[in-house]
């Protein structure tokens, strides 16, 4: 294939793979933003979402449905989980509670998911209309990634210009700044808060049902997307949403075509990335020190 | 300073478990002290200056790597290799510990990560030196200096591992009480007040980075010739989660609290993997009960009842001290 | 003073750490009382598995087909005439866990003789500590070749085909195919590096090109650019090496990518798992089995209508079929020895030839390497079964497939 | 000669002139207030002085070495202690070890790793002295964050104190408090500065404390030295007057 083709292919796959990835590592983001947590269990919430999209695609047949259920369900399980006990927690304000709470929903959602739905593999297939590829400069592309790209474009700018325009996000922004002040003013913080780490979930979630045709979903998928979210988050600036969308494509790019260069150092390339940022910026490229 | 009789009892206490325990339990309690020294070592960090390290696992296969190494090349004694372990890792450490302590907070935590994470990816990246995916299998336990082999056996290796354990943690709480201490525990209170006082924060920060290191390196180099291999696994982030867990669980800033709850967790996960399979949901849920009704750690549980609560400024000024709270 | 106003000056009282004493030697203590007693008649056999984590899924074929077999032996007067006591461990697919797991195996149940091992990395801690612990270990699954051959160790057996073995019955299956020029994918690890390196001497012996090979980090999840290497390789045909959660990932992208239409792919391993995970978007998939349940003989269809009985619903995996055989030749090899002794029973098993479900199989003496058949299997769709099924298209002398003694190659 | 010498000190924040060619010299065992309105640049002078700003232009020389440029621990090691307008403290450590870390910054054995006994009992009874100079030893067990506003900036001063300085800078002393405590706070200082072996440099803006307290004061405007003198002369400075809207009744 010519250089071109190749460099629209790559391209392309790295775009796509951003997409998911954004989904996982913009959720952590608001999230920390907001609470000044590390949610370990993201990933695991990620890996919720497809389990819960695998069954309601293998009840409804619906592809489309699996994407609208799955956000609600587990949005609805990270809130619960919020309002039970990490909104117990902000007034220790020490960042070990979260840890500890965290890891151990994670534990706790890997081992429930394998008595749920057992140690095998589920696969989501690919819906019909997204099957098959496209021909660019005579190289086959698939529809689904093509999706992918617009779908995570879509989600991106939506929640973007949500966090801009819109009142409530006017108010996500506030209390990231200075929650006390925006609690003085007579706003429900706490309410604030558990919207937002329910929509982080929803987010991971929506990642989930995206990845399962591409990956099925299995077991081990949570522990091998969270540390990928992790370094987005890092590299982005923890907090920063913008940050969230450079880190995805940033950390998309250097595993697409680190490993198509250097295939042998395909892992390291990535910490070697997040490495050089953080010496340079030690608070990630959008972020402020903590 | 009755805490001096009290070690000497622990010890002995120690000292004497081959004795009660079932020859079968020495293994885990054996990698169970090794855990309990390497949480300790991440407890100077974590306790003490408030750094939370994400990437101490590196600190531990770093140890268990280059004492297998030492071991399967060089083939020298057991103890020398040992520490030659600790002493090159403590090196390699260094520049590393120079980096990151140039941050704080998350950015620490993170570029910490970074690092382990980068260890790990070496590990793949040169195969013909570190096995790969394979790890290091087979490596021995040479005998000497001065012919000595009783860590051979596996009690022998036992009063190895609780020598070094017992020794560290004098060395550690030697560390944490002496004058260095003292600024530690300022940077954790207050870091740029301690540098206005004229403490240069960065060294301390480094010096005790790169001790954390040590010490877990020693752990990591004491397990590998036991358990006979090394292999990536030893090198896996979530080890540092989880270790980072057993510190705050035992109770961090209290040296002893981070060995209770290393020792306490690995043999709760083998002997509960024992009876059932649903023993991660037990165990994310102790975490989860710690944190919610015992923030302040088994130690904590263990104290609560001897220590006093703090003394109360004169009741004429307890308003105050209540608005100073808050 | 507060906790932390305690760190820099503590006074610690005698009875706190009298206490923590107490508080050790209690933990030290307790789990005496939890350790699970065995029975001193049945004849122990350790089975350290994946129960939790990301490969429970292997670790659950090795336990629904060990119950199995323990059932059908029992009911048929066990071994020895003693019932078998299988010893599930759970040992997440770590190697140290693995080890400790054995190591109380051996020193609390003294059951000394341990199949069921699911990740190579962890059967290969556990080898070189054999005679030290006088066991006996079988493997069912592990697939790295050098196993038998650089690193073998006296009380070790491999029942199961290998990955230079199943490189080896590809292709031998590729001899005669329309392809010429092969790319190879793998796995960056054991299992992945033998078969890949396998097959790149072995299509190379049959006459046809090599184009090169990649291999992809362990847990690597976007395979678009493997993908493409392989496209732009310009091979007809692609040998893949990847199991279980990367199989599965690499197939559904290739998929996606209708890879299948430009390049002919064949899979070291087909497992029934992955074909279910993957629906209809497995059919057509070629590749050696180490078993396929499909296998017409009386030894295999007993079998597979009494797992289809125990467990409706279910398929034989290959995992199941290779625990089934491993479990058979240790049972006649101890009935053979007539007795359970490490040492007696690797006598007894050396050039022993046992039938089961993969037909007849040669335990070599001189490498310790079961002789297995090499079948070659196309994913599909069959009236019979809800699910696409492998179909067998060949199957390979055992001569042939097995390599030489002590070694990975081959002579022709 | 003058222990503290600042020529031509001057620091910029983009078009705002914080401190403005500030020329200051300070007699060793002198009681110098640095007085203005909000905004005149006392803290920024102070900030520049210890280093924790880089002044744009000027030098400060320090005991006849220039310590401008030099990192905020550097100062502090040359002997120069001092508090921040907002407290700066370990609020969980007890006060007397607050004061300790202090006591140990200039020891020669504060990096002791193992051991370092001796430094901890000189530490020990020098926090203790400094304690005891601002009536704070029955708190000496209290953790900083358990003591009254006015106590805190009291352990600060204690810290400073402890530090064994040659040269005190005190930002505000008594910022925040009530009258009764400022007061209270008034009478510690002066009683504690009685024995006038310490140099001192107060920022404040409360005319009381600074009349009870200084030798000489300097005035700032806009960055600017408009006065500087002996308090009875500036208080009849027709330019410190106008500066300072309101005037001391």
């Amino acid at each position: 294939m010519d250089f071109v083709g190749f460099l629209l292919t790559q391209s392309l796959n790295a775009f796509s793979q951003a997409a998911i990835l954004f989904f996982i590592a913009c959720g952590l983001t608001l999230i920390f933003g907001i609470m000044r947590i590390i949610n370990f269990a993201h990933g695991s919430l990620f890996m919720l979402g497809a389990y819960v999209g695998f069954s309601t695609a293998a009840a409804t047949g619906s592809f489309w449905l699996a994407l609208i259920v799955a956000p609600i369900v587990v949005g609805a399980v990270g809130m619960a989980f919020e309002k039970l006990f990490l909104s117990r927690l902000y007034i220790r304000g020490d960042g070990g509670a979260y840890l500890m709470v965290t890891f151990g929903l994670a534990v706790i959602m890997g081992e429930t998911i394998r008595l749920i739905w057992g140690p095998h593999p589920h696969g989501i297939s690919t819906p019909d209309m997204l099957r098959g590829v496209v021909i660019l400069l005579d190289q086959p592309f698939p529809k689904y990634r093509l999706f992918l790209i617009v779908f995570g474009l879509l989600a991106a700018l939506g929640t973007w210009q949500f966090l801009e325009r819109t009142r409530a996000g006017l108010l996500i922004r506030a209390v990231s700044q200075n929650a006390e002040m925006v609690q003085a003013l007579g706003t429900d913080v706490q309410m604030v808060r558990t919207c937002v780490f329910g929509f982080g979930c929803a987010m991971a979630a929506l990642g989930g049902v995206l990845a399962a045709p591409m990956v099925t979903a299995f077991l081990g998928m949570s522990a091998s997307v969270i540390i990928d979210a992790f370094v987005i988050v890092i590299i982005g600036g923890m907090g920063s949403f913008l940050g969230s969308i450079i880190g995805s494509l940033l950390v998309a790019f250097a595993q697409v075509f680190g490993a198509y260069y250097f295939p042998n150092m395909a892992l390291a390339i990535m910490y070697l990335l997040m490495l050089v940022i953080l010496v340079v910026r030690p608070g990630g490229l959008l972020g402020k020190e903590e | 300073m009755n805490w001096k009789t009290g070690f000497v009892i622990t010890a002995f206490v120690a000292c004497l478990v081959p004795l009660v325990s079932p020859n079968y339990m020495m293994t885990v309690i054996i990698e169970a002290l090794i855990f309990g020294l390497f949480a300790m070592s991440l407890d100077l960090l974590v306790g003490y200056t408030r750094l939370y390290s994400f990437g101490h696992v590196a600190a531990y296969g770093l140890g268990a790597y280059t004492s297998a190494l030492l071991l399967l090349h060089f083939n020298l004694p057991l103890p020398i290799a040992i520490i030659l372990a600790v002493a090159i890792s403590m090196a390699i450490a260094t520049p590393i510990a120079w980096v990151c302590t140039r941050t704080h907070g998350v950015s620490f935590a993170m570029l910490t990560l970074a690092f382990a994470q980068l260890g790990y990816a070496i590990l793949y990246g040169f195969k013909d030196f570190t096995g790969g995916s394979n790890g290091l299998a087979g490596i021995p336990r040479p005998e000497g200096p001065f012919g000595l082999d009783f860590f051979q056996s596996k009690i022998g290796y036992f009063y190895m591992v609780l020598f070094c354990l017992l020794g560290s943690y004098l060395l550690c709480r030697a560390l944490v009480n002496s004058p260095f201490g003292a600024v530690l525990a300022g940077i954790r209170e207050n870091e740029p007040k301690t540098a206005a006082l004229g403490y240069n924060t960065r060294a301390y920060k480094r010096i005790v980075a790169i001790a954390a290191y040590g010490f877990g390196a020693l752990a990591g180099a004491l397990y590998a010739p036991f358990a006979g291999f090394a292999s990536p696994e030893l090198f896996f982030w979530l080890i540092s989660g989880t270790v980072l867990i057993m510190v705050i669980v035992g109770g961090s800033g209290t040296l002893i609290g981070p060995i209770i709850g290393g020792v306490f967790f690995l043999m709760l996960e083998n002997q509960l993997s024992e009876v059932t399979s649903l023993w991660p949901l037990i165990f994310g849920s102790i975490f989860i009960a710690f944190v919610m009704f015992a923030p302040q750690g088994i130690w904590g549980l263990l104290t609560a009842r001897f220590t006093k609560p703090p003394v109360q400024p004169g009741s004429d000024r307890d308003g105050e001290a209540a608005r100073a709270h808050s | 003073m507060t906790k932390k106003s305690k760190m820099i000056l503590p006074g610690m009282t005698r009875r706190q750490i009298v206490k923590a004493g107490l508080a050790a030697s209690v933990v030290a203590a307790a789990p005496g009382y939890m350790r699970t007693a065995g029975a001193a008649t049945p004849i122990k056999i350790g089975i350290p598995t994946v129960i939790t984590g990301g490969y429970a899924v292997l670790g659950s074929h090795v336990m629904r087909t060990a119950k199995l077999v323990k059932k059908m032996k029992d009911a048929s007067g066990g071994v020895l005439g003693r019932p078998i006591e299988f010893l599930f461990k759970d040992t997440q697919g770590k190697p140290a866990d693995c080890v400790r797991k054995c190591q109380e195996l051996v020193e609390r149940d003294d059951c000394r003789i341990f199949t069921g091992v699911v990740v190579s990395s962890e059967a290969r801690a556990i080898m070189p500590k054999l005679d030290e612990w006088n066991s006996f270990f079988i493997s069912h699954g592990n697939g790295d070749g050098r196993l038998t051959a650089e690193l073998l160790v006296p009380n070790f057996f491999r029942a199961n085909t290998s990955a230079p073995m199943g490189a080896r019955t590809l292709a031998l299956f590729l001899k005669n195919a329309e392809q010429n020029d092969f790319y190879a994918i793998g796995s960056d690890y054991a299992w992945g590096h033998s078969s890949v390196g396998a097959f790149e001497t072995q299509i190379q012996n049959v006459g046809k090109n090599f184009a090169g090979k990649v291999f992809a980090p362990v847990g690597n999840k976007d395979y678009s650019t493997y993908i493409t290497k392989i496209m732009q390789s310009n091979a007809q045909g692609c040998y893949v090496a990847l199991q279980g959660d990367e199989g599965r990932a690499f197939y559904s992208q290739a998929q996606q990518y209708g890879l299948a239409s430009r390049v002919t792919m064949v899979t070291e391993i087909v497992a029934q798992a992955n074909i279910r995970a993957l629906g209809k978007d497995s059919v057509g998939l070629t590749g050696s089995s180490r078993y396929p349940f499909t296998y017409d003989i009386p030894e295999n269809k007993a079998f597979v209508q009494r797992f289809t009985e125990e467990y409706p619903g279910e398929l034989p995996d290959w995992s199941d079929g290779e625990i089934m055989q491993a479990l058979d030749i240790l049972f006649t090899a101890m009935e053979k020895a007539d007795s359970t002794d490490a040492k007696k029973i690797v006598a007894a098993m050396e050039d022993l030839e046992v039938t089961s479900v993969k037909g007849a199989t040669l335990m070599r003496k001189c490498d310790h390497q079961g002789q297995n058949q090499g079948f070659v299997v196309r994913v599909s769709e069959s009236p019979d079964y809800s699910e696409p099924i492998p179909k067998i298209l060949e199957i390979y002398k055992r001569e042939d497939v097995t390599p030489k003694c002590n070694s990975t190659e081959y002579d022709t | 000669m003058p222990i503290l010498e600042c020529t031509g000190l001057t620091r910029r924040f983009g078009a705002l002139v914080a401190v403005d060619a500030v020329d200051m010299a300070v007699e060793p065992g002198e009681i110098r207030a640095v007085i203005g309105p909000n905004g005149a640049g006392k803290s920024t002078l102070f900030n520049v002085i210890t280093g924790v700003l880089a002044p744009s232009a000027g030098r400060a020389r320090f005991m006849d070495e220039t310590i401008t440029g030099l990192p905020v621990e550097q100062v502090a090691q040359k002997g120069i202690a001092r508090t921040f307008q907002l407290t700066h403290l370990f609020p969980e450590l007890s006060a007397r070890d607050n004061a300790r870390i202090a006591a140990q910054a200039r020891l020669p054995g504060r990096m002791k790793l193992i051991g370092g006994a001796s430094v901890i009992a000189q530490s020990v009874e020098r926090a203790e002295q400094a304690l005891d100079r601002l009536h704070l030893s029955r708190f000496a067990d209290v953790p900083a964050n358990m003591l009254s506003h006015g106590d805190q900036r009291l352990l600060e001063i204690a810290m400073a104190v402890a530090q064994a300085p040659r040269l005190l800078m005190l930002d505000e002393p008594t910022q925040g408090l009530s009258i009764e405590e400022t007061d209270r706070a008034v009478e510690i200082l002066r009683e504690m500065l009685a024995d006038g072996d310490l140099t001192v440099i107060l920022v404040e803006h409360d005319m009381e404390v600074v009349f009870k307290l200084a030798h000489r004061i300097t005035v700032l405007h806009q960055g600017r030295v408009i006065a500087d003198d002996v308090p009875e002369k500036v208080k009849a400075n027709d330019e410190v007057q106008r500066a300072y809207l309101g005037g001391f009744e």
